[in-house]
């Protein structure tokens, strides 16, 4: 198992680290006994993500992972946000082992959850919009 | 760069290459010819055979030397059930993987299989034993000492229990020789696994006690290697620096044993002292003299080994062989470990040759590391 | 001394060990380590295993190392034969003692076993092999040269008639790899086992080619090394020798073919013109480039090796692994030999390293001790 | 497997080889497929073994065994001679390795052997003197 420069990089110094006080959207996906907790906060403004920050516990992937997704939807709209695919993560750091792929469903799942939150937020049914991913307590290690 | 990852490999001692670098030049020969070069090759055999079996207290027909110590447990297990008539078989929850998973083997293809429960320190309890032994029972393997937690079984114990059924008792040395005093007579062991490359040998070496009498089937079919039950060329140089390996242990072994005790005990208090959170995981006193395992709430271990890594500390957070696999330790879950926390363990093992100086760094570093991840993690509340 | 028995066991190339040295010492790191120098052995193996494969025509995925030939051998066999439904498997009277008695242990453990006979030269009838094949043959193994008499099968034609009837073909291939060119897709083998200590490189590591799709049991339970089908902490720098050695026997393989096959014939001649009673044991042709094996009439082969010897020639009476057993060579009885003529004979196997002069010598010398034993020998009359 | 240099000296300079054109008594053991074949010649004169030679197809221990066997018994009297064990056999050479232990009894036989013929030549049944092992056409790489 090697981590690419990529993924090095983005744990070691890991982007949007922290809470956002104000925030109108929050997700959590993951569990304890998988071992990977991605927390996001968004604060969403016209549709945009204005603002977005991460707590995780997890593996360096799944740091990893946690970082460059918040830094791939940061100033994106809703819509290019929903878009995002844990395929686009992976290329984004440049490979993950095998092993590790899972982080990067982790952090697409990570993003749409916060995004559900912000719609069951407006009374808006999240479901049809961002899928039926918002509440992924399941993790793939489970499989 | 602090290597502080002895229980899942050494360095090659200095005095151990030099013993073995002629047999990976001029004295190449096929220990099964009869000229010379071979003679020569079969004669290091035979004195590193004897090296073994003084280091265990056996006779020298009754160690086999093997590609590895995963290859000893294989043998040991397999070898002995098939060979017996009864298709029960006893282990515990926390062996190393060759052990488990060739019980598992054992378990899909016709036989029954015990795992033993262990307490929250590591142990086995004897009468866990005694209330799993069955009419059928014919195979009992209890690991020495814990390659994770640390943790040093009462195998004479044991034993003895398996002795009064007349069960044929194994037991994984593989963390334990070397680094604690074992004698085959004394614990009244039938068979016992070692590997070179945890005591500063090569790696891709191991061996097996196997008591005589002990009814055994072959492994590795082909020549007549290793009185006939264990086929393939040998690994000369590799037998060769095994068997100085392990005579440099027991010459050192009463210091080595005082040195890393003490570094281990140093080293734990100062952890404790200055990190909150934080759990030992293994017995307090009936532990290896180097093993330390930690675990820190609220971070998971594989980013902090790496955090560790990137100050240049080499350590792990379980068994090698588990790393990058997904699963928490089995062991941690077996001595009563939440998953997040079980996640979060952190293994330091010292070998004679680490310094208070290291282990101080360690601290030092470790310090800010906990700290960081904790305050990356959603599950830390300060 | 002049050694010519490199088909028991070759020297290390001093490339090869100059590549291994790292990884003796300051590169000793577990290869399932996740920090640096658990990496750095990591890629080590997989650069190895790119090497090995490239050798065969293989794909990385495809290469799994093991502890020795011998094991390849047990694995390939044991592995395919208990993971099929049938229980009919085939192999030749010629096999290396490491095939014939995995066999042997099959057949004794509910499997059928059909031995092809082989014609005088050591080669094997295609069409026998067909007239064998059955509805529940489960496995076919023949190996792709011979270790004492150095013919070479026509795997390919062989292959080809498990392929059509879609039984998994493996081929021990120790003797043959890095000597002769092989390519498994040209050959279309679905296993294929190979040792470094053939071809300059450490002893303790083979490897086990495995065709993708190919079914075949664990034998080596543990850790997840090896795709997670081999367990055992990997044997790191015995494994870059392999590779190396492995680069090293291809960059160099039509040179050496050239050069080992014209010492090989000079010498048959020379031996020839100047011993009578003296048989050429194997085919003239088909045979390994290094290979000549000889029965000398009225003498037995021990005390030949023993008087070459005491003039500082290493040579062999066949494999490394029955000498020092009573019973004659298996093979040379297959090929038709009588008993007494079987005992007589004298291996010698070339490597691109031995000269005109060193073959020169061993005639010198073979011709008064040949005489010599004669004269000692009651079956002998001038 | 390794021989004493007792063995490799009896081996390399066997003492008494060759045949004796008057001798008054011939034993030969073992067979060729076991690989070794013992031939003893006796010139025995007032009970006294005045001469003896061999002829061996056989291993270096086969060799060693004839050579030191001829060497025990030369100048004994034929009782002597029959008293020689296998055990004082490899005794003389300081051991043998396991697996060519067989030769000693080889060479035990073989002088039995001869002995027995000496006594046939004379009408004299020799199985009430010598034993059995006179016939010794099986080896013990057989049993
Ligand atoms: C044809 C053949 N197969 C298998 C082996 C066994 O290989 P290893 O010595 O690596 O166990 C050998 C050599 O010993 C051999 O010549
Ligand atoms: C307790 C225990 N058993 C068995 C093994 C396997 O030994 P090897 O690495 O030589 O295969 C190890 C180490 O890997 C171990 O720690």
């Amino acid at each position: 198992m090697q981590y690419s420069q990529k993924v090095m990089d983005h744990f070691a110094n890991p982007r949007n680290v922290g809470e956002i006080e104000d925030a109108n959207a929050i997700g959590e996906v993951g569990n304890k006994k998988c071992g990977d907790i991605m927390k996001i906060y968004m604060k969403i403004e016209d549709d945009i993500i204005k603002d977005i920050k991460f707590k995780t516990f997890g593996c360096g992937a799944a740091v990893a992972t946690s970082s460059i997704a918040t830094e791939l939807v940061k100033g994106k709209t809703i819509k290019e946000a929903l878009s995002l695919t844990n395929k686009a993560v992976i290329d984004a750091l440049e490979g993950l082992p095998p092993v590790k792929v899972h982080c990067s469903v982790l952090a697409e799942e990570a993003i749409k959850s916060a995004i559900a939150d912000y719609y069951k937020r407006q009374g808006i049914d999240p479901e049809p919009i961002v899928g039926c991913s918002c509440n992924c307590t399941e993790c793939p290690c489970n499989e | 760069m602090i290597y502080v990852d002895n229980a899942a490999t050494t360095p090659i001692k200095p005095e151990v290459l030099d013993k073995m670098m002629p047999y990976l030049t001029e004295k190449f020969g096929n220990p099964s010819s009869i000229y010379k070069s071979g003679r020569e090759a079969k004669e290091a055999i035979s004195k590193a055979r004897a090296d073994i079996a003084e280091a265990l207290g056996a006779d020298e027909k009754e160690i086999y030397f093997t590609g590895s110590g995963s290859e000893a447990d294989n043998w040991a297990i397999k070898g002995v059930a098939h060979s017996a008539k009864g298709r029960h078989i006893i282990t515990t929850a926390i062996e190393h993987h060759a052990v488990l998973h060739s019980f598992e083997y054992l378990g899909r293809n016709g036989f029954e299989v015990t795992y033993l429960k262990v307490d929250n320190d590591g142990l086995v309890n004897p009468d866990d034993l005694r209330a799993a032994v069955r009419e059928d029972t014919s195979l009992i393997s209890i690991m020495t000492a814990n390659n994770e937690i640390g943790t040093i079984q009462p195998i004479k114990e044991l034993a003895q229990i398996a002795k009064e059924h007349k069960i044929p008792f194994h037991t994984d040395a593989v963390q334990a020789f070397g680094h604690i005093p074992l004698n085959v007579e004394d614990l009244g062991v039938d068979l016992l696994s070692v590997s070179a490359h945890k005591i500063g040998g090569p790696k891709g070496v191991g061996a097996l006690y196997i008591r005589k009498g002990t009814k055994i089937t072959q492994f590795m079919h082909g020549g007549a290697q290793e009185y006939g039950k264990r086929a393939s060329t040998e690994n000369v140089a590799g037998i060769v620096g095994f068997g100085c390996a392990a005579g440099l242990a027991m010459k050192n072994l009463d210091k080595n044993i005082a040195k890393t005790t003490s570094l281990r005990d140093y080293f734990i208090k100062k952890v404790q002292e200055s990190i909150p959170h934080c759990r030992l995981n293994g017995h307090p006193t009936k532990r290896l003299p180097g093993n330390v395992n930690f675990s820190f709430e609220f971070i998971e271990g594989e980013s902090l080994l790496l955090m560790l890594d990137m100050k240049g500390i080499e350590a792990s957070s379980g068994s090698a062989c588990t790393s990058g696999s997904l699963d928490p330790s089995h062991v941690l879950l077996a001595i009563g470990l939440e998953h997040e926390i079980a996640h979060g363990s952190l293994r330091i093992s010292f070998s004679e040759d680490n310094t208070v100086e290291e282990a101080d760094t360690i601290v030092r570093e470790l310090i800010p590391i906990v700290q960081r991840l904790r305050d990356m993690s959603p599950l830390y509340h300060k």
